[in-house]
């Protein structure tokens, strides 16, 4: 039973070590082609996206329609860190530091969110986020610092295979500890019914506060993550198109479940390479698809079920979480 | 000490009176009974305390706190939960989800501590299940721990409603009709559930409540309701013989 | 009820593995096979997204070109006679899907160059893929300068080229003509603030036409997607100015213009090289007569080159070319006779051949390069709409 | 800047062109969303469709206005009807916000199907003869007369139909209590698919108003104006018909007036800021109440 304690605590180490190793190999070495290598990190991305707007959208029962804004955040700090304060030599070292610093702004401006979603709820709360993320778009437009419509530019390429799978694997695991913890069960007690809830003594306001907050941070490490990926930001990589882009990978994969955020952003960034083939048509057959699967699968792919790796040990007899909706 | 001191409470809808000039006192450990006809203003006295509603005037003092003007969350962390008329248990989460999740206040570890999954974190979440598992138990609803919540059946969600205030470790418990639909049987045992809360947990108990017979075998005091004023207060006894009660309640309802 | 879903979560990433995979092999394999004879050149075009007209042309003038090369015999190379083979990809006007794309092309389809692609959100984190994989790029119409500037090193980049003029001597030109041309003392901007092209376009329109003695009257902005100026072109009515200069996609001026003509206002319009698309004169009909725009070329220039393109293009496609069909078909021209120059098909030979031309015959005039940036030496054309066609006015070069 | 009398009039007048095509776009959304409680966000497209089918009436069939336009509301119609019977009604019973995508999904096809087959702008002819009046240094346009004499009528119409008719009746039953609906003897699917046939109607006409005013058309037209109708219909309350029509006037005067006072560049901010504001205080919109909640 020790033995298998052990093996238990030290599991999450070990595959985030493996992980990592074997990312770095691949990278590094020319098994993979640079291609798929990009296709899989745009795919770790997405997910980061996906489960971030999972925990507003599919735990919380929020209709949060302007994600995008976060990740733009978390984008443009990042950028202006390794860029303008730090040396092009320190660039790589700093790199992390600056991903974190990312989602931290992001974090922060995510309080812009949770503060009024003590008040508004439902389509009205989506009308506020999709007015932050127009504002947001519109600000950067304006200012001569960050480039305007120009874009920013000048980011190195610091983004890797190996930090695309650490920052994945860290959003994996902590949105999950989260979810399984007490304030996770805060998170689905607001869904299910808010007044009962505050009643019976969750502060909804710290819920909420912490789950936008959290949300708003991956999605903007995911931002950083891409500014480094690319090395060229714009207002327009974070429109209202790529929020949508988000609410349809959060969907397609199945609220309120990690395994459907994998799924979602996996199925819908590799069908798009995939489908390249089709020229033009390729953007007429993906809604196609994506309309199918709906009247198929109505509850997205996993249908609000969970791979049961991702539960943690104490938490695997529970039958998962339903949706009322 | 008074445990619950309400004193001068009315609350308008609109131009409307739901409870006017309202007077309870409720001490540590007593079974206290509100009854009435519908619309006599007894979920709203529920509602004004828990803070669902503000009150026009008036003032709630427990264990000598005002919390008239407190947040319903406060409240409960002060030592005041209920159950609801018609059941609002989260169906979307388990039976011991449930439990757990109305252990917020509880909690000692903070965000960090859960997101990186620390020791004090596992220690908390283990005392809090376990401390689930005993209430579940001694409810006799631990063989549907792991279903949800929504598909228990009705009776059942009745208990898990009660088990869920009680993991709150309040000191007052508010039941909003817990017999309502139940039969003979039923009702019976529901009158011994809620004096095991007292006896077994200490716990003060205010029961709203149509079934006669759960009032008259479990109430040390009661407090008749009718348009919002109260017209009758007392020993259950006395209360049974009062002239304004039996108008009120002519034709509506036979009194036990 | 969890076994199934282990099941569909491990099934879903095996196929979509081995679908990549095998899609990277079969592909690979096909080239290999392909590659003695073959010369493969990549397009990346907005096909879809916000400016798909942009990515038809793109798509149109790039099949031409190479049906033209192909159907006389194909490139000499080396004493060899080789065909082009083109590989087109959809970028959806998003920067992340230009990045995709390039490095398909690069990896899996292994062209020796890549044409596009033309906005500047595109074209830039494509250069960032070329620049590492040492392919040559040249997009057609990306005016913004740091798509061939590495704005980290400050230096130009190696393998990034356009086949236009940039962005600050158009403006400087049109300022110039707005001035001494037109006589104009108030102008009044109106323009797409949320177009990286557009706005630049106006900045230096505004700084050259003060700096020579004009003033700005209106400084009048929209958002793209907007159909609605009254309130902007109000503002300029109020502001009595001799010109406004519109910086719009040609799609929008039509708009702008009826709209002002309905709110009574007389005032010249003066269009930059985003005016400069046949479409104009369907949309604006006679509205827009007598107004005159830059442009990166005419298709009423009298140079056999052009008169043939032209004829060749509205024989195939039934519209006049763009002046996006006609600098995609000069940056395939690049490309062939760099290729021809260096008697080879490797990239970094090309890439050489190509920072050597000089005096290149093209559509849009003649195009040479320094050898020291990817910007080519070349002129801007001022046109003139008049009778519902599009005149040669006066070539301005640098 | 010069604040004459004319020049408000003049701004008045392009505020009410606006104003009433944001409104009778965001009508169609909050029928639907009385309803089904569904954002239809493929109505944006349903109405960029109806532009296009105006400009082929128009251009194939050399028809004149006013054909044209009953042409093109008769095709939207069905478009409309066909939308909800295909892809939202197998989903009448699934999570809410799967419609919702479902209706992301039909809106994304209907805008790169039409693109694969016009990938560029297109032109409406001059159907309607424009004219200028000028009045002082205000300057009067036949075409913005028409738009508003046709928007104001039929948003009188919808208004009474609402209001007044048995369908009317029907349509806020539903939207009170859908599954109360059938016990009364309303035949729920035929109602649904009226209002779904009513809003397309109403979206129909909006672009063929929408392409006589800003005669260049393109398959994604509808993408902004159809964010822009639906937060006018949240900002009037959602699933409020009368709300719609507000919500549609105060986005236009919102965004009029802040190109009128402050550099144009400043609109999207202050005039969403403004609309944040707004929720803040008025958390469901200005004619929308809180559902209460009986415990």
């Amino acid at each position: 039973m020790k033995v298998v304690a052990s093996a238990k605590k030290l599991a999450v180490p070990a595959i985030l070590l493996v992980g990592c190793a074997l990312s770095c190999s691949v990278s590094n070495s020319n098994l993979v082609d640079r291609y798929v290598e990009l296709v899989v990190m745009y795919v770790g991305i997405n997910f980061i996206l996906t489960l971030s707007l999972n925990l507003v959208n599919g735990y919380m029962g929020e209709f949060s329609v302007g994600h995008a804004v976060f990740m733009a955040i978390g984008a443009y700090t990042s950028a202006i860190i390794t860029v303008k304060v730090f040396s092009l030599s320190l660039g790589p070292w700093i790199f992390p530091l600056a991903v974190l610093t990312g989602g931290m702004a992001s974090a922060l401006a995510g309080l812009l969110v949770a503060i009024p979603s003590f008040k508004i709820r439902g389509d009205y709360l989506a009308i506020v986020t999709l007015a932050f993320n127009m504002i947001v778009k519109s600000i950067i437009e304006n200012v001569d610092f960050l480039g305007g419509p120009r874009g920013y530019l000048g980011i190195a390429k610091l983004t890797s295979l190996v930090w695309v799978f650490f920052f994945s694997f860290m959003a994996l695991w902590v949105i999950r500890n989260f979810v399984y913890s007490n304030y996770g069960r805060g998170v689905v007690s607001i869904r299910e019914d808010e007044t009962a809830a505050i009643i019976m003594g969750v502060d909804t306001k710290k819920v909420k506060i912490m789950t936008f907050m959290l949300s708003s941070f991956f999605a903007g490490v995911a931002g950083a993550l891409y500014a480094h990926l690319l090395q060229f930001i714009s207002p327009k990589s974070f429109d209202i198109l790529k929020s949508t882009e988000i609410l349809i990978m959060v969907y397609l994969g199945g609220i309120g479940s990690i395994a459907g955020s994998v799924l979602g952003a996996s199925v819908y960034t590799v069908l798009l390479e995939l489908l390249r083939p089709l020229g033009i048509w390729r953007m007429v057959i993906m809604p196609l698809v994506l309309v199918f699967l709906m009247i198929f699968r109505p509850k997205g792919i996993t249908g609000l079920r969970e791979f049961k790796w991702f539960i943690p040990s104490a938490e695997k007899k529970i039958k998962l979480f339903k949706h009322k909706v | 000490m008074d445990l619950l001191k309400i004193t001068g409470l009315t609350h308008y809808f609109g131009g409307l009176r739901a409870i006017s000039d309202f007077e309870l006192t409720v001490n540590s450990g007593e079974i206290y009974g509100i009854i009435g006809p519908n619309g006599s203003g007894k979920t709203t006295l529920f509602n004004l305390i828990t803070a669902v509603y503000r009150a026009t005037s008036g003032s709630i003092l427990f264990k000598g706190t005002e919390i008239t003007t407190m947040s319903s969350d406060r409240i409960n962390a002060l030592g005041i939960a209920r159950t609801f008329q018609n059941i609002r248990v989260f169906n979307g989460l388990s039976v011991l989800d449930n439990v757990r999740v109305a252990q917020f206040n509880k909690f000692q570890y903070n965000i960090l501590e859960a997101l990186f999954n620390l020791k004090s974190f596992k220690k908390d979440e283990a005392l809090v299940t376990e401390r689930a598992w005993e209430l579940l138990k001694s409810f006799n609803l631990d063989h549907r721990a792991y279903d949800l919540a929504g598909t228990l059946p009705y009776g059942l969600r009745r208990y898990l409603e009660i088990v869920r205030a009680l993991a709150t470790e309040p000191s007052l418990v508010l039941l909003d009709e817990p017999a309502a639909g139940m039969n003979q049987v039923e009702i019976s045992k529901m009158i011994e559930t809620v004096k095991d809360i007292r006896n077994k947990y200490g716990v003060a108990v205010l029961v709203i409540e149509h079934q006669m017979s759960l009032i008259m075998g479990i109430c040390e005091k009661l407090k008749v309701l009718d348009f919002g004023v109260t017209i009758a207060g007392g020993l259950p006894k006395d209360v049974r013989k009062d002239a304004k009660v039996l108008e009120a309640y002519l034709g509506s309802e036979v009194m036990d | 009820m969890k076994n199934k879903l282990n099941r569909i979560l491990m099934l879903a990433m095996a196929v979509s593995l081995v679908l990549i995979s095998t899609a990277g092999c079969s592909k690979k394999d096909s080239s290999v096979k392909a590659e003695a004879d073959v010369i493969k050149i990549g397009v990346i075009a907005e096909l879809t997204g916000e400016i798909p007209a942009v990515g038809a042309s793109c798509k149109n003038a790039a099949e031409m070109a190479v049906k033209t090369l192909n159907d006389s015999g194909g490139l000499e190379v080396g004493g060899k006679k080789m065909k082009i083979k083109i590989q087109i990809e959809d970028n959806a006007g998003r920067a992340e899907q230009a990045a995709s794309s390039a490095q398909k092309l690069i990896t899996q389809e292994k062209v020796v160059a890549i044409i596009g692609p033309n906005s500047s959100g595109g074209a830039i984190p494509t250069s960032e893929i070329t620049e590492t994989a040492k392919i040559p790029m040249i997009t057609p119409w990306s005016t913004n300068p740091k798509t061939t500037i590495d704005t980290r090193l400050g230096k130009p980049k190696r393998y990034a080229f356009r086949a236009c003029y940039l962005d600050s001597f158009q403006g400087q030109v049109l300022a110039l003509f707005a001035k001494n041309t037109l006589h104009a003392k108030k102008a009044a901007i109106l323009f797409d603030s949320s177009s990286e092209v557009l706005k630049g376009q106006a900045e230096v329109f505004k700084n050259t036409f003060e700096k020579n003695g004009g003033s700005v009257s209106a400084y009048e902005t929209y958002t793209q997607g907007d159909r609605n100026f009254s309130a902007q072109l109000t503002n300029i009515k109020n502001s009595t100015p001799d010109v406004i200069f519109l910086p719009s996609y040609y799609s929008d001026v039509p708009l702008e213009v009826q709209q002002a003509h309905r709110l009574g206002i007389t005032t010249p319009f003066l269009g930059s090289d985003a005016w400069a698309s046949s479409e104009l004169l369907k949309l604006c009909g006679k509205d827009c007569d007598g107004y005159y725009f830059s442009s990166h070329y005419s298709a009423s220039s009298k140079s056999p080159d052009t008169i043939k393109f032209v004829k060749d293009y509205e024989a195939l496609y039934k519209n006049t070319p763009d002046d996006v069909a006609a600098l995609t078909f000069d940056a395939f021209g690049i490309v062939f006779e760099a290729i021809k120059a260096a008697g080879s098909a490797e990239s970094e030979a090309i890439r050489n051949a190509i920072s050597k031309i000089k005096g290149y015959h093209g559509v849009t005039g003649n195009i040479s390069f320094t050898g020291e940036t990817g910007d080519p030496v070349k002129g801007v054309v001022i046109l003139e709409i008049k009778n519902g066609a599009f005149n040669w006015y006066t070539d301005v070069n640098p | 800047m010069r604040l004459g009398l004319s020049y408000l009039i003049q701004q008045f007048l392009n505020i009410l062109q606006l104003g009433s095509l944001y409104a009778l776009i965001a009508i169609g959304y909050t029928m639907v969303y009385g309803v089904l409680s569904l954002i239809n966000f493929a109505h944006g497209d349903v109405f960029m469709l109806g532009a296009f089918i105006f400009f082929l009436a128009a251009l194939w069939l050399k028809l004149p206005f006013i054909p044209a336009l009953i042409v093109t509301v008769c095709v939207t119609v069905c478009v409309g009807v066909l939308i909800e019977r295909l892809a939202y009604r197998p989903l009448r019973n699934a999570p809410k916000m799967s419609a919702v995508i479902t209706a992301l999904g039909v809106g994304v096809f209907l805008e790169n199907f039409t693109l694969a087959l016009s990938p560029y702008p297109q032109h409406i002819p001059e159907i309607v003869k424009n004219r200028a009046w000028v009045m002082g240094q205000v300057t009067v346009s036949s075409i913005q007369t028409i738009i508003i004499a046709i928007s104001v009528t039929l948003m009188v119409i919808l208004d009474f139909l609402v209001r007044k008719t048995r369908f009317g009746m029907a349509l806020r039953a539903i939207s009170w209590d859908i599954s109360a609906v059938p016990l009364m003897g309303i035949p729920v699917n035929r109602i649904i698919s009226q209002t779904f046939a009513l809003g397309a109607a109403l979206g129909g006409a909006a672009g063929v108003m929408y392409s006589l005013a800003y005669p260049v058309i393109d398959p994604y037209m509808g993408i902004m104006i159809g964010w822009k109708a639906f937060i006018s219909a949240v900002v009037g309350g959602i699933g409020n018909v009368r709300g719609a029509m507000t919500g549609g006037f105060i986005l236009g005067t919102v965004e009029i007036a802040v190109t009128m006072f402050l550099p144009s560049t400043y609109r999207d901010i202050v005039a969403f800021t403004l609309l944040f504001v707004l929720l803040i205080f008025r958390p469901h919109g200005i004619f929308g109440t809180a559902r209460s909640v009986k415990l």
